[in-house]
C-alpha cells in the first residue's frame, strides 16, 4: 500500500547496501532526485540496474556505490560516453565494478518477464553478437514446435525500484505519461517500489481509461519531488535540460571536478532544490 | 549548386535511399537527420520510429536523444519500450535500420563497445545499445560513417552487431533471415555489398573524391565497382532543409537554458 | 497500407476458404457486421480462433463453415452455452468440427507471442489442468536458469484477423478504447488485418499519446459500418444488446429456428442495417 | 432479521470472507455480487479486476459479462487482456480468485469442461477460460457453489482446474506455490479444507441447515468439523445492499433496449 513519505525517509526504508535496485526511466521521467537522496545516505555494494545507466549511475559509480552494473548502453544520450563508468571499468576508480551487458531488447523484455513473474525471458535476439560470448546470463532454448533457437536470459527481479511520475492521486495511485519507457515493468517487476511525483491530485476520475498506471497497492512509497527528473524532464512540467547534459561531459572527464560537483550538487543540498533547477525548463 | 561539406553530402545520400513506404528504426546523429530530410523533402509519408516508444513521430527539431519530448509529442502514439522492442522490432515490422559504428569491417560487422579486450578494453565504448537485435530483425540496414582508418578496419575488436559475418551466406547459416547491411553511405562514397561475397563495394563516388582518398581512408584495401558513378550533388532544397533543420536544432538546444 | 473499401470487399480481397481467421473482441467491440459478412460469401473449411468462440462463432459453426475452432471458452456470456458449437460437436451437426482448447492465458499469450514474431509463447500455466493431456499443443520447456518446467505452446499466427474499433484516420490509422482486449496482438500477428469502424475523422491530433491504436501501414482494409459490433457494443456509441444475448439462447436452441433466423437477419441482410440495430442503444 | 434466500446467504457469506486489502479476480454471478457487496458494505477499499481487462473497478449494477461497459467506465484503468494475464494474474498480484464449478470434488478439484469422455462428451460445457491459472496464480481460490449431488461428485469427469489433487501436500509435489482452494461456500454451508488431508470439511452451517440436508446434496459422503458454527444470518445492511444491487442490475439489463 502506498504510503506517502519525504524522500529521504522513502529511500531509507526501502534501499539497503547490498541491494539490486534499478532506477528507470528511458531518457524521460529518469528519477535523479531518489539517486541524489541514495547518495547522500551512502548506499554501498549496490547491483545497479538500468538499460542506459546514463548520468544518474555515472553518479553513484563515480561515488564507489556500486559492486556491479547491469546495463545495456553506457552512454550519456546524445554526447558521448559515461567518463565515471569509464574510469571505473578501465582503471578500477574509485573501486573495480562488476558489469553484466546485454542488448536493450533483452534489458526491456528481462523487466517484462520480471513483472510477469517468469524466471526468464525468451526472445529472438543475439544472433551473431558477441555479447552472448562474454555473458555467461545468456542463454538458449530451443522451441519444441519449430526448432529454432532462441536466447533466454534471467528475469529481472531487482529488490528496489525507483521511478519518476508526472501524478498521484490522494490514495497513492501513480499516472505515468508520454515516454513511458519500462518503467511499469521495472516497478512491477520489484519486491519493493518507490516513487517519486511531480503533484499529488485528489483522484483520477474522467482520466483516460487505457493509460499507464500504477495502482497504489503495487507501491511502497511515494515522495513528492517537483523536479525529480532534472536534468531528465518530465513531459508537461519542464524540459530536459540538454546543456547540463552536455556540461556533464566536461565535470565527469575530471576526478577532482567531479569530486567538488558532487559536494557542491548532492553531498550539501536538498531535494528541495531540484523545483528551483528546472524553473527556467518550464 | 552552392557549396557542401562531406557530411552534408553523406546525410543528404542516405535520405535519398529512403522511401515514401518505409518503417525506419532511427538512431541518433546522421540517421535523424537523414531520416527527417527525407520525411521533408521526397518522402513525406515515411514512418520514423525511436526506441523510446515512438511511432510515426515528425519532430520539428532533431532530438539530442532518442527520447526526446518533440518525438512523442509528434508521434501517432508512444508504446513502452518493451512493446517496441517485441511487437514493432522483432514483430519484423521495420524496413529499414539505422546503424552507425565506432568500428566497420568489410562485410558491415561492427563494434559500438569496447577497443581492445572485452574484459580489460583500452577504451570502452557506450556498448550496443538496441543494435544487437536492430542488425538482425530490420529487413534491411543502412550504415553511415565517417571514413577514417581506425573505423574502418580489417578486423573489429568485438561483434557488438552481425553484419555477413565472414560474408556470402553466413546470415543464413546462422538462421538469420534478413538482408542485413545493404547500404554503407560515407563522407565519400556510397558502397553495396558485392551479391556473392558480401563485402562492400564502392558503387559511387561524392563530388571531388578520388578512389585514392577513399582508400587512404579506409582500414582495408577496398573494392571497387566496375562501374562507379558520381553521386549526385544535393539539390538546392535537399541542402536547404538539412541546413533549416539543423539550425532550428542549434536554437532549440541552446535556447532550453537560461 | 490501409485502404478504406466497403465491408464486402474488404472480407472479399482478403478471406479466403481454408484461412485460419480471428474474429477478436473481448466482448467489447465483436466483429459481428464482418463475421455476417463472411457467412454471406459462404466461406468453408474455416480454422476459427477464438477466445470465446461466442455468438459470432456460434452462427458460422452453425451454418457450417468451420473445419476447426481453436477456443479457451465456449459460452455464451453471461448466459449460458453455445447450442450451435454444441451440437457441432456432441452430434457433428451441421458438419463435424475439430477444436483445440487452450485456457485464457494461453489464448492471449499465444497472440502476444504472435504479435512479437516468436515461434511459441512460454508461461507459467496448465499446472494440474487436464487440458495439457487433450491438446498435443500444449508442452513444456524448462528453464535453464531455475530449472522449473514452463509451459509452451505455438504463438498464434492468423491469415486474417478482422476487428471493430471506434475510429479511423483519413490516413487510416484506428483507434481502439476502453476494453481493448486482444485485438492489437490479434491484429499485429496475423497476416492480412481489416477493420471495421464506427466512424472516421480527420487525424488523430490531439489525443492522448499512450492509447491503443494502429498505424495504417499495419492495416489492409478499413470498411465504415456503424453499429457493426451488434450485439457487442461500442464504448463511447452504443450499449451491449443483453436482450439479444439471451434472445439467443432460444435462437440457437432450435436448428429450424436457427435457420430461418440466420436466413432473416444475416443471409437477407446488408451491413447497413446494423446502424438501425444499435439505435435504441445509443 | 427479514427472511432471506440460501443463495442470498451464499452470496453474503462469500462477501464476508473478502477484506479491504484483497486484491480479487471476479467471476460473473455469485462472486460479481460477493464482491460487490463486500465493498458496498464492510472493504470500501477491495481491488476488483475482471479478466477484461478492468483494475479497481466499482460497478453501479452487477455485469452479465465480464467484458461490459460499465466495469471499464469505473476502472482506475483498462489493461490488454495479454496484460492482465501476464503482468496481473501471472505476476502473482491477485490474492483471490473466485472459482465456480460445474462438477466438484472434495478435493476442490473443478470440472467446466464436459462431462462425459473429452472426445466423444455427453454434454459439451463452456470449459476453463482464465481458471486454469486462476486456480494456481491466485494467493488463495473461493469457490461458491450451489449444493447438488450432481455438482459434488466423488469424482470429476475432468480436471479444469486443479484444486487440491489427491490431497495433502499434492499441490506442492507440482511445484505450485499458491495456497489453492481455502474456502468453499455453498448456499447450505461453509467448507473449509482439512489442515493434513486438505479435504472440505463443513464448519458452519446456515440458519436452518441440518446436517443430513447437506449430506443429502453431496455427492461424497461429507466430513464435519468437531465444533460447527451456525453462520451468522444476513444483517439488514448486507441484504439490503445486495438487493438493492440485483434490483438496480435488474433495471438496466432490461432498460437497455426498447
Amino acid at each position: 500500500m502506498a504510503e506517502f513519505l519525504n524522500l529521504s525517509e522513502a529511500v531509507q526504508r526501502n534501499l539497503h547496501d547490498g541491494d539490486t535496485v534499478a532506477f528507470e526511466g528511458f531518457t524521460h521521467l529518469i528519477p535523479h532526485a531518489a539517486g541524489h537522496e541514495a547518495i547522500r545516505q551512502g548506499l554501498k555494494n549496490l547491483t545497479l540496474l538500468r538499460m542506459t545507466p546514463d548520468i544518474i549511475y555515472d553518479q553513484m559509480i563515480g561515488m564507489g556505490m556500486a559492486k556491479k552494473v547491469i546495463f545495456s548502453y553506457a552512454g550519456n544520450p546524445g554526447v558521448g560516453l559515461l567518463r565515471r563508468m569509464r574510469d571505473a571499468i578501465e582503471h578500477q576508480h574509485p573501486r573495480a565494478i562488476e558489469t553484466v551487458e546485454h542488448s536493450h531488447s533483452a534489458m526491456a523484455q528481462a523487466y517484462e518477464a520480471g513483472a510477469s513473474g517468469l524466471p526468464l525471458a525468451v526472445f529472438r535476439g543475439y544472433k551473431g553478437a558477441e555479447l552472448a560470448r562474454v555473458n555467461p546470463e545468456i542463454r538458449s532454448i530451443t522451441c519444441p514446435f519449430t526448432g529454432e533457437e532462441l536466447a533466454a536470459i534471467p528475469a529481472h527481479r531487482p529488490d528496489v525500484t525507483f521511478i519518476h511520475a508526472q501524478k498521484a492521486s490522494a490514495r497513492g495511485d501513480v499516472l505515468i505519461e508520454g515516454i513511458i519507457g519500462v518503467q511499469k515493468e521495472a516497478a512491477l517487476s520489484a519486491r519493493r517500489v518507490v516513487v517519486t511525483v511531480e503533484e499529488v491530485i485528489a483522484d483520477f476520475d474522467g482520466k483516460h481509461p487505457n493509460l499507464c498506471m500504477l495502482p497504489h497497492w503495487t507501491i511502497d512509497a511515494i515522495a513528492v519531488v517537483p523536479g525529480g527528473a532534472h536534468p531528465s524532464y518530465t513531459q508537461g512540467y519542464y524540459a530536459r535540460d540538454n546543456a547540463a547534459y552536455l556540461e556533464w561531459d566536461r565535470i565527469s572527464a575530471d576526478r577532482d571536478l567531479f569530486a567538488a560537483w558532487m559536494k557542491a550538487n548532492v553531498l550539501d543540498a536538498t531535494p528541495e532544490i531540484f523545483a528551483s533547477r528546472v524553473e527556467a525548463l518550464r | 549548386m552552392t557549396d557542401f561539406t562531406p557530411n552534408e553530402m553523406m546525410t543528404i545520400a542516405a535520405a535519398r535511399a529512403l522511401s515514401n513506404d518505409d518503417v525506419c528504426f532511427v538512431g541518433i546523429g546522421a540517421p535523424s537527420a537523414a531520416c527527417n530530410v527525407a520525411r521533408l523533402t521526397h518522402a513525406p509519408g515515411i514512418t520514423l520510429i525511436y526506441e523510446s516508444g515512438t511511432i510515426g513521430t515528425a519532430p520539428d527539431v532533431l532530438p539530442l536523444s532518442i527520447g526526446d519530448g518533440e518525438l512523442c509529442e509528434t508521434a501517432l502514439c508512444t508504446v513502452s519500450v518493451p512493446e517496441m522492442f517485441r511487437y514493432w522490432l522483432m514483430g519484423g515490422r521495420i524496413s529499414v535500420g539505422f546503424l552507425g559504428a565506432a568500428q566497420l569491417d568489410r562485410f558491415g560487422n561492427i563494434n559500438t563497445t569496447v577497443i581492445g579486450d572485452y574484459h580489460h578494453p583500452k577504451v570502452r565504448l557506450p556498448g550496443g545499445g538496441g543494435a544487437p537485435e536492430i542488425a538482425t530483425s530490420c529487413r534491411e540496414i543502412f550504415i553511415t560513417l565517417k571514413q577514417a582508418p581506425r573505423a574502418m578496419v580489417e578486423k573489429i575488436d568485438f561483434f557488438t552487431s552481425f553484419g555477413h559475418g565472414e560474408g556470402g551466406d553466413h546470415r543464413r547459416r546462422l538462421g538469420i533471415t534478413t538482408k542485413g547491411p545493404t547500404l554503407l553511405i560515407t563522407d565519400l562514397a556510397i558502397w553495396r555489398p558485392d551479391a556473392e561475397t558480401k563485402e562492400f563495394t564502392v558503387t559511387s563516388l561524392h563530388r571531388g573524391v578520388t578512389r585514392e582518398m577513399v582508400t587512404e581512408s579506409c582500414g582495408w584495401s577496398p573494392r571497387f565497382a566496375d562501374r562507379i558513378d558520381e553521386t549526385p550533388e544535393p539539390t538546392e532544397s535537399e541542402l536547404g532543409t538539412l541546413r533549416d533543420l539543423q539550425a532550428r536544432t542549434a536554437a532549440a538546444h541552446q535556447g532550453k537554458r537560461s
